[in-house]
């Protein structure tokens, strides 16, 4: 019952403490609230990234171009071939695009069919039957040995693959990540340096009453409860704030992105991240600031020959 | 009653950093309940008697003995929390300037913990009034007077009904009437057992009490 | 004589200060340093990439494919028309290359050969004598004029122009002018409320030396000169710290960017900025700090009762 | 010489927030070079004189007039220009503790500037001298004990040999010795020509000077 009184009535002065000076500890707020905002962003941006590379072509097609007189007998020797538990490493999948279906997609496609005007004006249909291969792997020598071996098949016209088209999006993209990730490590070091700062500075300024409190008989946690429920109020709100302002950039993001999706295959958005991702930052902002107070008022302790 | 000594310095010798020595070679005791003045010329280490008995500084060499326990052999936290037992109005008064008159007086009794809020209001009003200051319980500290900051520092010692009182110069502010009454009010506290020790400069308001006086000279008894 | 003796007396307490908390000052160093190497870098990024957009083509290129049995006359009549003052708006340039050039330059490519086996393996050449335009407008409607007149040039035999890759890029590179600019905004937002937080907190620690001094009959210069001094040297070695970091990042991401280069046209690197810039940030920021300093000590000053 | 007034109240009246009337309708004067001592009791209104003569507070009503100025008249810089004649020694000290001794003491000195490097060393050696302290000059001044603190502001208030001198209460942290030391010096400077109030509630220590006493109570003359 006293226990839960005094958590009030510290939770109180935690409060009045905060609302008695407004301005600053807006200024506070606000600046604790931009940086937790651009760290949630450059997160959230991060991981958007990863959803997108999934959801996306990174590792190379290859495209087997059939000759216009195979059979389906001999379809079925490349298909053999890519379900070969030999290959079911560097296969995810493939797709069979028959000749009748090239074409009605051709024809279907307007943009298309200007370009293919000529091939189309013939009566016979021209194009071949396609398998198109997504592989699962980078390494160039494998996928060599698998396109040799489809080119060698019976009745395979041609093998396309576009090694480096995929290198160019796995280098953007891995190069992307690791500038998101440099830029949300030195944030979150920013971050550190400045919740510790704001405390540190706060805490000095309260040296007089962790002194006195500390002559008169306090002990470490009577002298630490207001300071610790005064930084975690504060920081609470800057991380509520932060969150807030994500929302506010991420939206601004995503309408910029909306702009332009033609550019991608899919779709890039960047998603909020969910909300067990804001509870654990809101966590781990919480226990730095905690620590910090802790850290700090032991500075002034052990600072002032106040045994 | 069996009297015995609450407090015991035997050779206590205390030398701050940069080679002063405050105190060299101090014996006394003080008996339970008893009274005592510490008189002393101005440096003479009548702060640093009672920084040691708190137990905020450790003497260099002897032994401080407070309620049978010699304080160098406690632990932090045992020596701090022997000072919630300890009232001590400070030469320079050390008040928070960030809260009212009423949070400074009530901020013993919230260290103890224990007092319901109701008790707590009373206490702060009858410690107070009886420093003559209760008409300025919701004033902030830096609007009160050299004198009223004094008083209201007394208040706060007093507020816990402490075993032991140490008052360092705590008249040095008042004027005689107000300082008769803070004595007056030491001299109750006395009567109800509480032990005290109370250092002044101005020896001329000791000697009416016929109590004994205790003189430091340059860290030393005379 | 005596104003210098005094400044330096100033300077020397400055000093006295700073190196008297190593640790501390360390740490606000380190923090401001990494705030504003982060503004920096944001900054040079935009810098770079006006650079790379001016450059790179932005602008739509115009391919025109003559006829097989275009001769010089017939080529003669599109240059005209490309440099008539009527186009000079829309066109920046264009580049000629005659058929033979393009098939030197097919066989040259070893990736085009395999691609291009069966028309090279024909004896006569195949490709057409073609007009690279590069254009300075994204007005679809010019564009589309201009397209038109040169379909209708006698012994064109084909127009392609792909306005949409121009969009694309411009889309990507305002995009990314955006995103940068909302970020270096906020980034400057967040220093100069870091900046003004550090210098009220340290302005409130040192508000009983502003308070007895003015009581002493110190006049608003004799207060303010060593704290402006402290400030001010304060945010110049964090300005010199931030440079230096600015400097690692560029490095890292120009290492980066090394790595695959062959993705742009154009090397892309991200340029130091200049000494001027440098210095133009240094003032700006020190200005900011001595206005905040200038700030606070008249809030201790105004709230304290002291006239 | 022609005496002439140098501080002059007329019909003073000090209101400060919250209701509280410390100075209620108070008028008198000093000569230059003239020692007067201010009495009275704990909240008398002893500082509020202080703080009114040296223009920190301005009167609620009536005029303080200081050098033939009406304080109320002037500009805020020209109020604060007008303390650097003026030494003053605080009832609560008001030490920096964030500089050492010797700085403490040189800071009137430079904020008149002035002063060369050699003369302020000078200056402040004799000003440590003459309140017993020049063994200290080096330390910081939360090592001091309470007296050390209190003659160190005395020390700082005199540096500057200014042409008045406030003492607001400055031997109440002081045995009697070494106050009598600090009046004998405060009386040297009066002969010299300074002008000086001294505050204090020990009237034993006063009467022995015959000077001039002006008592206050409640904020008004007995
Ligand atoms: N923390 C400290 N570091 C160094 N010296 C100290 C410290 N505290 C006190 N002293 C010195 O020890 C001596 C005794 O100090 P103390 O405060 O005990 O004197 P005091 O009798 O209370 O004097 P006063 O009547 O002036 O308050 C003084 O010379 C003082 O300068
Ligand atoms: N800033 C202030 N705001 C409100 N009241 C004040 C302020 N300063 C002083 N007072 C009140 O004015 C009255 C006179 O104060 P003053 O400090 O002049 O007394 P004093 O004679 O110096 O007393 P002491 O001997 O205790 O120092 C006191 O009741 C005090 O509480
Ligand atoms: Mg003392
Ligand atoms: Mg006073």
């Amino acid at each position: 019952m006293n226990f839960i009184y005094r958590q009030l009535r510290v939770f109180k002065h935690a409060w009045q403490i905060i609302l008695s000076k407004p301005i600053e500890h807006f200024i506070n707020l606000v600046a604790l609230g931009l940086i937790i905002s651009l760290c949630m962003t450059s997160l959230s941006v991060n991981k958007s990234m990863h959803v997108w590379e999934d959801t996306n072509i990174v590792y190379p097609q290859i495209y087997v171009y059939m000759d216009n007189q195979a059979n389906d007998a001999d379809l079925g020797v490349v298909q053999k071939l890519l379900t070969s538990s030999e290959h079911s490493r560097e296969i995810a999948n493939y797709k069979y695009v028959s000749k009748d279906e090239a074409l009605h997609s051709v024809t279907a496609d307007n943009d298309m069919k200007s370009i293919a005007s000529e091939v189309i004006s013939s009566d016979s249909n021209p194009l071949p039957d396609v398998f198109i291969v997504n592989t699962s792997t980078l390494d160039a020598k494998s996928l060599e040995l698998l396109t040799k071996q489809l080119q060698a098949t019976p009745m395979v016209d041609n093998v396309q693959i576009d090694v480096n088209y995929a290198n160019k999006i796995s280098d953007l993209i891995s190069f992307a990540s690791n500038i998101s990730f440099a830029v949300q490590a030195l944030l979150i070091g920013v971050l550190c340096l400045f919740v510790y700062n704001i405390i540190r500075l706060q805490m000095m300024l309260k040296s007089d009453a962790i002194k006195v409190s500390r002559l008169i008989g306090a002990s470490d946690g009577f002298i630490m409860a207001p300071l610790l429920q005064y930084a975690f109020w504060q920081v609470s709100l800057a991380t509520i704030t932060g969150a807030v302002i994500q929302v506010l950039i991420a939206k601004q993001i995503n309408g910029l992105f909306a702009h332009f999706t033609h550019l991608f295959s899919d779709k890039f958005v960047v998603n909020l991240l969910c909300v067990s991702d804001y509870f654990m930052i809101w966590l781990e902002i919480v226990a730095f600031a905690l620590l910090s107070v802790f850290l700090a008022v032991r500075w002034v302790l052990n600072h002032t020959r106040i045994r | 009653m069996q009297k015995r000594e609450i407090i015991k310095f035997q050779q206590v010798v205390k030398k701050y950093s940069g080679d002063i020595t405050a105190l060299n070679g101090v014996s006394f005791s003080v008996e339970q309940g008893e009274l005592v003045f510490l008189a002393g010329h101005s440096g003479a280490g009548k702060s640093t008697i009672f920084k040691l008995i708190a137990g905020s500084e450790l003497a260099t060499s002897g032994s401080v003995v407070v309620n049978n326990v010699n304080l160098a052999t406690l632990s932090q936290n045992n020596r701090t929390f022997i000072r919630q037992h300890i009232g001590m109005v400070f030469q320079d008064h050390k008040i928070l300037y960030d809260r009212n008159v009423f949070d400074n007086v009530r901020l013993p009794l919230d260290i103890v913990g224990d007092y319901s809020e109701a008790e707590v209001k009373t206490r702060v009003v009858k410690a107070l009034e009886s420093v003559g200051l209760e008409h300025k319980i919701n004033m902030t500290p830096e609007r009160l007077s050299g004198g009223e900051q004094q008083r209201l520092c007394i208040a706060r010692a007093i507020i816990h009904q402490p075993k032991i009182l140490l008052a360092d110069e705590p008249t040095a502010n008042l004027d005689r009437a107000n300082a008769l009454k803070i004595l007056e009010l030491f001299k109750q506290f006395h009567q109800s057992g509480v032990t005290i020790i109370i250092s002044a400069h101005d020896e001329s308001l000791l000697s009416d009490y016929g109590k004994r006086i205790i003189r430091l000279n340059k860290g030393q008894f005379r």
